[in-house]
């Protein structure tokens, strides 16, 4: 009960900030933070770019596997499909998927094997399409774009669900992957899926929705792996520079709770990084 | 008479979508194709009826000219479907959209972002936030993907965080199994109760 | 003009869009024309989806591939309830009734379902092949049994350490949360970069072909 | 035998579930529940301690597929501020879930006797997400367009004289019942100083609770068996608890399922290994 008196107090006491900033706790710290990143991830790109080597990325299984499950779709002369319902263009999600759509398109077209994506944002549906022609192009095969390549289903979450379902047990993919921002029909994706026997890659933030995706896919990218994708299979080095400053963030917030929780211990009242956090 | 039609269609409907628990049929395949066709129809409409006409009405009709430059380049995203030689068009509501979208969330996401932080740490008193705090941070190193990844003490917190992330997967799906099964329950109901009345609840 | 042109101008308008957030006191005055702006773009595109529709199955049509009935069918309900829709408004009872008649209870039984995938996907998936799958198993299990009144019956919550759902409620609000909050700074984080790699202009898959 | 098992049809499942979910609706048990301290309890105790004639606003950011989750919260909740007087705004940040709930909370309104306008108001559905949140943080009456869901304008609705603006000194708490995006985050984001309550779908229960300790969530009451203690705390069982022991049966088939999963999975590996 304490904790909790103690934070009502921290609220009550409103800490001035600097005038042009919105009066919103966070607001000035929440700048800085933005600011910092973006220099980190400038300065490591530059280095990148001037040819000072990148320490590689630790090994995900998930995006090794990406070969493998392509390989087995031309074997068996099945298609491979990549899905999300929720992003739009203007969602992170989308930038993720994009690194993994040039990767697989390209693999798919360099053996010929059917490609499909399902999207669930109209306008994310006419960008995959460039994505996915340009890998085409790239991979010398511009004839094999086809017009149901690129399907976009309404973005209701069920109406998808089922189009989406429907699809697995007409068309029998033999490998798909489930990249973005899921919700409850995860389970369903996932489930259907396993049943026609699928070698399923599925990378997800949302929390809530891993477990689901865990027990019926093979692999499963956890959390911000997600978005290590384009890094990692691009592995251009300046791509990689980004993910190096995203881990010296990850430094700093250590050392930041690790100060934090020394000057909590000392006077919780002081407690200048909480207020520092807090400005 | 048309409520009850309506619920001869929710039935039939309901049924026809477990039908697919046994085998992929054309019985759930009209419903399938039928709610896409209705829904890609609805978001048009919704979307018409919210945003396009009110915008057009209360505010370009009512002095919002600033409206009609991004209203104008949206319209070349429909270039998308155009001619290859001019497809490129659409890169410039891209373009817009996605610095819009970027821009927003530098500024907003860091905020609760910096209250997540101070929350590992300001609650720190007994040994259940000592707990917290020491998981807290291995899961933030087994995130690092490019430092320490030859160092044996990295590699053991790894190990640590991805057994304290499977405890946390498998409470999830405990969890999320309740609710499943209450809507299962919600639609025997509609099955059980609303249309056969074998039961009453509630 | 092509390609270096719209990724100067996602740079632009990110960095306009971030300082009038950060620094606008009055926080709705521009924030609030960009968000307007933006809407109304989304506005002007929303027949973007139809277009892709009556391409994918349009096509399917034309070659009168397996399940072209199917398709014609979906393009005339798409067509006529949109054109319904539109001209008489998405109040109107009879576009509501049929509204009400097909996609709630679709939705409802497909949302359902979940139920059944997930009792078939435990069975398959929750086997203690290795200790990872083995603590999300027993935690499952665990956590399964303590959210019904059985639990209680097993191990009262009146006991020591308040039975099974007070070892519950201690996984859930201690490591559990610390390892969602954990998730959750790495995949913020991680957004960051994904954005960052786009404002910087490095990353342009986006642009596409041509 | 074993690895017949091991590969075991899903459809037999299946109807093992349906099997087990109907008997007990038919035929309830009974079994009696406890209450969750850190979650229902809590969330129970913030609005007991508010002081009558306070305040609550409801976001219904939910549709009809979390009907037998989210309803009997919604009536729990409201029974619990029938007995302690508060008064009650309704908005939703789903408008599917605004249309399915609004009639529902009409009709338990009319059983307290509560009077539209007065002791409580249905804002209905604003479009344009967070923006118009925002504008309503500014200016609630320009921000909602000044009018009710039925079109009402609020200068013609009394308890609508009060609040001006969408912060922490008119709304005393809002309560989300959630089962998605958006959903909470524009409250923790942009209204931070309101208290906020939620009443949660199950899926969402793991990933919210991390904010009950650093106070941005004042209690929540954890899908439907949270409903279920909420409906005991109230002393109003309800649907919830009725429902209890249809859950309790179909948990147990999953536990036995998976226990029969992993005799079947090393059974077969044991022949296996012999075998070789």
């Amino acid at each position: 009960m304490s904790r909790f008196l103690l934070l009502a107090a921290a609220e009550a006491q409103k800490l001035p900030r600097w005038g042009i900033f919105v009066d919103t706790d966070g607001a000035v710290s929440g700048f800085f933070t933005a600011v910092i990143l973006t220099v980190l991830t400038w300065y490591y790109v530059t280095s990148a770019r001037s040819g000072r080597p990148m320490p590689e990325i630790r090994k995900l299984a998930g995006l090794d596997a990406i070969d493998e499950a392509v390989g087995r779709a031309t074997e068996m002369g099945r298609p491979v499909f990549l899905a999300n319902r929720t992003a739009g263009v203007g969602s992170v999600h989308s930038f993720a998927l994009w690194g993994y759509m040039g990767y697989v398109a390209r693999l798919c077209a360099q053996y010929d094997t059917p490609f499909v994506n399902i999207a669930g944002s109209y306008l994310a549906a006419a960008v995959n399409e460039g994505v996915i022609k340009q890998s085409y192009l790239e991979a010398g095969r511009p004839d094999a774009f086809k017009p149901d390549t690129v399907r976009y289903i309404p973005d209701d979450q069920w109406a998808w669900t089922s189009a989406v379902a429907g699809m697995l047990k007409r068309e029998r993919p033999a490998a798909t992957m489930w990249i973005g921002y899921f919700y409850a029909e995860s389970m369903t994706l996932a489930e259907v899926g396993a049943q026609i026997g699928a070698i399923q890659i599925a990378a997800t933030t949302n929390t809530a929705q891993l477990p689901f995706f865990i027990a019926a896919c093979d692999y499963t990218l956890i959390g911000e792996e997600e978005y290590a994708a384009g890094a990692y299979l691009s592995k251009d080095p300046m791509l990689t520079g980004t993910i190096v400053a995203e881990d010296v963030g990850k430094l700093i917030v250590l050392g930041l709770v690790v100060l934090g929780a020394i000057a909590q211990l000392i006077s919780p009242e002081n407690n200048f990084v909480s207020k520092m956090l807090q400005f | 008479m048309t409520a009850e039609l309506q619920t001869w269609i929710g039935v039939i409907a309901t049924l026809a979508i477990f039908s697919f628990l046994i085998k992929e049929n054309p019985f759930y395949r009209f419903f399938e194709y039928t709610v896409i066709g209705m829904s890609a129809a609805h978001a048009v409409v919704m979307t018409w009826d919210n945003y396009t006409k009110p915008f057009w009405v209360n505010g370009v009709m009512k002095g919002e000219y600033y409206l009609l430059i991004p209203g104008a380049i949206a319209v070349l995203y429909y270039f998308r479907y155009a001619p290859p030689k001019y497809q490129w068009l659409y890169r410039y509501p891209l373009a817009l959209i996605m610095g819009y979208n970027i821009g927003y969330s530098l500024a907003y996401d860091p905020r609760p972002f910096m209250t997540q932080i101070r929350g590992t740490f300001e609650s720190l008193k007994d040994l259940n936030s000592f707990i917290y705090l020491v998981i807290f941070i291995g899961v933030v190193v087994y995130f690092i993907f490019t430092f320490g990844n030859k160092s044996a003490a990295v590699g053991k917190t790894r190990t640590f965080a991805r057994y304290a992330m499977m405890m946390y997967f498998g409470v999830s799906f405990g969890n999320t199994v309740q609710g499943r099964f209450s809507l299962l329950l919600g639609r025997l109901l509609f099955l059980l109760q609303d249309w056969l009345g074998l039961v009453k609840l509630g | 003009m092509r390609r270096n042109v719209p990724v100067i101008l996602t740079t632009v308008t990110a960095v306009i869009v971030f300082f009038s957030i950060v620094l606008f006191k009055t926080a709705d005055v521009w924030p609030g024309r960009f968000d307007r702006m933006q809407q109304f773009m989304a506005a002007v595109m929303m027949f973007m989806g139809m277009a892709n529709m009556t391409r994918v199955h349009g096509n399917v049509v034309l070659k009168k591939d397996r399940n072209w009935i199917f398709s014609a069918w979906l393009l005339l309900v798409m067509y006529v309830y949109a054109i319904f829709g539109m001209s008489v408004g998405n109040t109107n009872d009879t576009y509501r009734w049929f509204y009400n008649a097909f996609i709630p209870p679709v939705n409802a039984t497909m949302y359902s379902m979940v139920a059944f995938y997930l009792t078939s996907a435990s069975y398959k998936a929750f086997r203690a092949r290795t200790v990872d799958a083995a603590l999300m198993m027993a935690c499952a299990v665990w956590v399964m049994i303590s959210n019904v009144p059985i639990g209680d019956k097993l191990w009262g919550s009146e006991s020591w350490l308040g039975g099974m759902a007070g070892v519950r409620d201690w996984i859930v609000s201690i490591p559990n949360s610390a390892v969602s909050r954990g998730i959750s700074v790495g995949s913020t984080l991680g957004a960051f970069a994904t954005q960052l790699r786009i404002l910087l202009g490095l990353e342009r898959r986006h642009l596409g072909q041509g | 035998m074993l690895e017949k098992l091991n590969n075991l049809d899903s459809r037999w499942m299946y109807l093992a579930l349906v099997i087990v979910l109907v008997i007990p609706i038919i035929k309830p048990i009974g079994m009696s529940i406890s209450v969750n301290k850190d979650l229902t309890q809590r969330m129970y105790d913030f609005i007991d301690s508010l002081p009558p004639g306070s305040l609550i606003m409801f976001d219904l950011a939910s549709n009809s597929s979390s009907d037998t989750e989210i309803t009997p919260m919604i009536y729990a909740v409201m029974e619990h501020m029938y007995q302690k007087g508060h008064k009650l705004l309704v908005a939703g940040q789903w408008s599917s879930g605004l249309a399915f709930w609004s009639p529902k909370i009409d009709e338990r309104a009319r059983e307290y006797g509560w009077v539209y306008g007065v002791d409580y108001v249905n804002i209905g559905y604003k479009a344009g997400g967070t923006s118009t949140w925002r504008a309503m943080g500014q200016d609630f009456w320009k921000g909602a367009m000044e009018v009710d869901i039925n079109g009402t304008p609020f200068s013609e609705l009394p308890i609508m004289q009060n609040i001006r603006k969408l912060d922490d000194k008119t709304i005393d708490c809002i309560v989300i019942f959630e089962s998605g995006s958006p959903g909470m985050e524009t409250w923790i984001t942009y209204f931070p100083t309101i208290p906020l309550c939620k009443g949660s779908v199950a899926a969402e229960i793991s990933s919210s609770v991390r904010y009950i300790p650093t106070g941005q969530l004042k209690g929540l009451i954890p899908g439907m068996r949270g409903a279920a203690e909420y409906e005991k705390l109230v002393n109003r069982p309800g649907i919830a608890t009725q429902l209890m022991d249809a859950q309790s049966m179909s948990h147990l088939l999953v536990v036995a399922l998976i226990a029969l999963g992993n005799i079947a999975y090393f059974g077969t590996k044991r022949k296996m290994a012999r075998g070789r």
